[in-house]
């Protein structure tokens, strides 16, 4: 079953998903796991695996942090596969690739869709990578039937959304506001807007992401988007608060 | 040859090097650019405006000089020095700078950022931001901010904001990523004025067109005193905009052989570099915007680079040389740590000259390979920058025991007068 | 007016003010020195040969550059501003030392020695040495040293021995009087490259021969900029090297206001500064080779002086002046520590120019007149160096934390290093 | 008695004359008084007096600190030239004032030649003061009748030699080597043909200064020169030895 079908599926039973966010290997691939439990108990919809890299220049300071940590410690991309063969086989929630471009451009991106395929990914992110020079990691994705998640920004023009409309497939991940991860955004007309111009531009379902903390910005979603991806905050309350938080903090998102 | 002549391929790339490779929250911002710049290179007053304010704030042309006592010595090719050291601010990142910041003036923004690794790249921003009236922010590797400090500090009293980069190897790459991080949240009033030409087109391209003044001007001038053209023409190679600027003067040219100069810090086999296409460590990859050689491992993560001199301690290499370097047009050679030492050494006591760390990488090969070419022979060697800046790294290395005990002179001093 | 022509005076005077007052033994040298010097400034080739050393080594022409920003904040006259601080090794002093180096290869000479304050002419001068191949030993007081240890680094490392005179005041009068017994000593090898238009005739003639290149070019460029010539023309004076290089362009025009900018250091009436004619506190005297004002007493022993300018400190003032002064001709001003220092920090985040604090002085006058002037008019002030070299002076009177905490951590570095 | 003619009667008993050096005020007054008697105790036929300078370019270390520290120790003029009544009263050598011309031009050349003649000294040696700037101070001094000191060095041509030769007035100062005061100086041939040079252009007296230290020096220029001139080396031995020391240096010096 292809993503945006799971999504739909998915969609039936309540009104909004909820995306979730962890950086493979740190703080450990345990902790990674643990919390990985807490969010499928909590009914968590899709989960992103970032594969860390050394440069992660769209990321927000926390995850350059868990980045460079997770390096450091070791982390292969092996080892980033295997653990989302696991996450995949284990838990109900559809798993996504996140990472920058380098690691598929390194091991070729024909490998590269073939090992997210094998380790049950439905999909990737790759927030370097334009549409322009995705033509062909796109081509083999759609040959193996996952999905290159788009991404939609508030800068993009109207001809650049419709561009970006006709590549998306599975979802597109609206990012609410300018900036790196990490840091609050304000929910308000600006992210409606930005909702309503994707809309205009592509049938996929819609996710919102950078900044998506809390419950009441869930509620500020819910009927307009259709994932709310929630990063930066889940992993400062594992570093702060470690599971109870985490499972408190999920509850309360989701409740 | 119009290495900018994208007509036949694709926009922004040389071979298969270059390319954007940026979130798409920039994508409308990198387009402003490049139709901003498009204007610019289209419009033969910019290039004048651009040619006077170097002229009257800056000091170009800067002179070519030449090394008689180094040429009489090693007994080889005729030296001589393009002094870009003579730029306001002490280097060729002055010309890129200015270029930049009156661009920054067209396209309506109203602040700056950049990085910066050995600190003149920072500095040449802060001083244009002050001179433009931009609001500046330079972000620059913390291992940098300890080797370059009389550059921070300038760059503070120019009213610029310094930032110490604590993430990764905290040197220019990292500096770079905090660029664009910035970049990303703050493009509406934001300009990154990136200091190489690397990165996303349209930055090799503008950066190379802004440092093309420096092989106009060398060219002229080395016909205009010894009736001729160089045989082989050398500069260091950061990022490759000092080279990128003097080469340009000398590419229709079958017969100069060109030569990038990088950093081979503790020489071949010790990982412990900077030469992406001197030696064989570094692949191609994507990172920071572009596609190019890297100095990464097998999965695509960038590897620890070093070198004495800040500025050219870089994971990548501007794309066109990639390309280049695989057409063989341009060589590439290393100068090790050591062999930089010695060689400013040398032309300090023998021409009176002090290149920066950086260009004294360009002399290191230029009079290695001058000894062994024939009287009749003309070198050319970049001087990118003057090395007052790295009077710290230079009194190390050359373990100067007089600097160390004033510097602890001057901290008792400090420690006493706090009390 | 040619200030040169003794034809109806006594050679070597300018007024009441100049001679040779040196020891019998020096006699024979000094008119060895005059004598070459007359063959030299008769050869036209000798200043075409001159001209281009300068062109193709220190960068010059140096350019001038237009303040836009602070003529526009001050709202009174365009200031424009000479830039001698493009200069190889940083100021106008490579001019003059450039031209004494010509002079001492006629001369047959080996070796030469300089005094020096802030080290500027020291630096230029083991530069000049390095590249002519003479021996060069450098004097400076104790209490320069100190304030100005990276141009000492640089002496040493472009080869030359630095000695640091302990007599005195420590300053740059006493460096003088250690060439002196350098030079009675060892004249037969040995030529002494005086660093300012001061000393015994021919040097404040010579001197400000070699430097009226400055105001050569700068009236050539401000006529080209501006369509005319300056209301006032404003330079810093220390010997008066500078000032007269500059004011020598526009000596022949009455209606040019000739400003010379003195150290006021803590002020009039503190008795701790170097204004010899701005102030009231100097009176004709004789010493170190020559009569002009000096800071002395009433028996004739010099004051101690005071600048935050090392550059400036000192006791007297070239002859040319004190008669131009005599005469009404060059108005002489002052300018205080305090002024000073924020002047600089003025200029430095409005233009993105970092004077040397001796150029400094000049801009404080200049920019407090120019706020008083019509729109329509135009003033001058030479920035006869960059401030790269006082960069502890200024970490220590911005009282800049940041650098105290970087020298001190180098400090602990190289004490642990040391073990 | 002009200092012509008492050089000429002085030198009817012995056939070589000497001439002392002490810096007035350093160590102090005092100590200078020390030194002059053991100076008139052991024959000493001429004393310059120095007056301290703040600029002594021409002198060497020793005295380069003695002009400092006696300024420093608040010496003035006045002091000095009743120091020189003093002395010229109490001994019976004669008494030159020796200094840089400032001094002398500070207070008007008029003025000094009349102090210098009130203080009963016999001359003055200003060695920064060439011929061609002395003019008017040497006539002053003709009138007064006290005399200017000439000083002739090796570096001296025979041109210039004739005309300090015109000039020199009661005895010349032959410069006995380049260099400034204090090291000694090696005696052999070069300092005979400068004596022999200068008495071609002068009938003065000639005195042979400049590093001269011993008696062996003395032994070397008797014969040839009409007076021997020490300086530095009685005052490093005064520093090191005090009176005793001094004694003996003297004592040794004329035997
Ligand atoms: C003086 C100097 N030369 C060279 C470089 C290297 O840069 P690029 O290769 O872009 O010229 C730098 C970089 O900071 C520099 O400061
Ligand atoms: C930069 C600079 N300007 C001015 C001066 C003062 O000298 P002068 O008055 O001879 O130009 C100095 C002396 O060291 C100097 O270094």
């Amino acid at each position: 079953m292809g993503l945006q079908s799971y999504i739909a599926e998915r969609k039936r039973g309540k009104d909004i998903l909820v995306m979730a966010h962890v950086v493979c290997g740190y703080p450990s691939f345990e902790e990674n796991m643990q919390e990985l439990e807490i969010m499928a108990e909590a009914g968590v919809d899709l989960v992103e695996l970032q594969f860390p890299f050394s440069e992660p220049s769209a990321d927000g300071p926390l995850f350059v942090h868990a980045n460079e940590e997770s390096l450091k410690a070791g982390t292969t991309i092996d080892q980033c596969f295997k653990f989302m063969a696991e996450v995949s086989a284990r838990f109900p929630f559809k798993v996504l690739m996140m990472g920058y471009y380098n690691t598929a451009f390194k091991m070729g991106e024909e490998r590269f869709v073939e090992r997210v395929k094998e380790a049950g990914g439905v999909g990737y992110i790759l927030p370097d990578l334009p549409v322009e020079e995705a033509v062909n990691l796109h081509r083999l994705s759609e040959e193996a039937g996952i999905e290159p998640i788009i991404l939609m920004t508030p800068t993009s023009s109207d001809k650049r959304l419709a561009k970006l409309g006709l590549a998306s497939r599975g979802m597109v991940y609206a990012v609410a506001r300018k900036g790196v991860t990490g840091s609050k955004t304000n929910m308000g007309d600006d992210v409606l807007a930005l909702i309503e111009r994707c809309r205009q531009h592509t049938n996929m379902p819609i996710g919102v992401g950078f900044g998506i903390s809390s419950k009441s910005d869930l509620d500020f979603l819910r009927g307009h988007a259709d994932i709310a991806i929630v990063g930066t905050a889940a992993l400062k309350i594992w570093k702060d608060e470690g599971a109870p938080g985490l499972k408190t903090f999920f509850a309360e998102l989701m409740a | 040859m119009d290495i900018f002549d994208f007509s036949d391929g694709r926009e922004g790339y040389y071979g298969e090097y270059g390319g954007v490779f940026l979130p798409e929250i920039l994508q409308a911002t990198i387009e402003e650019l490049l139709e901003c710049f498009r204007e610019c290179k289209a419009d033969p007053t910019f290039w004048q405006e651009y040619v006077a304010l170097l002229q009257n704030y800056s000091g170009r042309p800067t002179p070519v000089t030449y090394l008689e006592n180094l040429s009489r010595e090693l007994g080889g090719a005729q030296i001589y020095v393009k002094r870009d050291d003579l730029n306001h601010t002490g280097s060729h990142k002055i010309n890129n700078v200015m270029g930049q910041g009156l661009l920054t003036k067209r396209l309506g923004k109203k602040r700056v950022i950049a990085e910066t690794g050995a600190g003149q790249h920072g500095f040449a921003t802060a001083t244009m931001a002050a001179k433009f009236g931009f609001d500046c922010k330079i972000y620059m590797g913390a291992v940098d901010v300890a080797r370059q400090r009389p550059n921070v500090f300038w760059m503070e009293n120019l009213g610029a904001e310094v930032i110490a980069v604590e993430d990764g190897q905290k040197t220019l790459k990292d500096a770079v990523n905090e660029c664009m991080r910035d970049w990303v949240t703050n493009m509406a009033d934001t300009h990154y004025i990136l200091g190489t030409a690397c990165g996303p087109h349209p930055f090799p391209e503008m950066v190379s067109w802004f440092q093309s003044i420096i092989g106009m001007e060398a060219r002229e001038q080395i016909l205009a005193q010894t009736g001729r053209l160089p045989n082989r023409v050398y500069a260091c190679v950061g990022g490759g905009s000092n080279a990128m600027g003097l080469f340009q003067g000398f590419f229709d040219e079958p017969n100069i052989e060109l030569v990038g100069c990088e950093a081979g810090g503790e020489g071949v086999g010790s990982y412990m570099h900077s030469a992406r296409l001197a030696y064989d460590d570094a692949s191609v990859g994507v990172a920071q915007g572009y596609k190019t050689y890297f100095l990464q491992n097998e999965e695509g993560n960038m590897n620890e680079t070093h070198s004495v001199a800040a500025g050219l301690d870089y994971i990548g290499v501007n794309p066109i040389f990639a390309h280049l370097h695989d057409q063989g047009k341009v060589r590439f050679e290393a100068a090790t740590d050591a062999e930089v030492k010695e060689t400013l050494k040398l032309t300090m006591r023998t021409e009176g000259l002090i290149p920066a760390l950086e260009s004294t990488h360009g002399f290191v090969v230029a009079l290695k390979e001058a000894a062994t070419m024939s009287k009749d022979e003309i070198v050319l060697v970049n001087m990118s920058g003057r090395g007052d800046k790295d009077i710290f790294t230079i009194a190390d290395a050359l373990d100067d025991s007089k600097w160390k005990r004033f510097i602890e002179g001057k901290a008792d001093q400090y420690r006493r007068e706090r009390g």
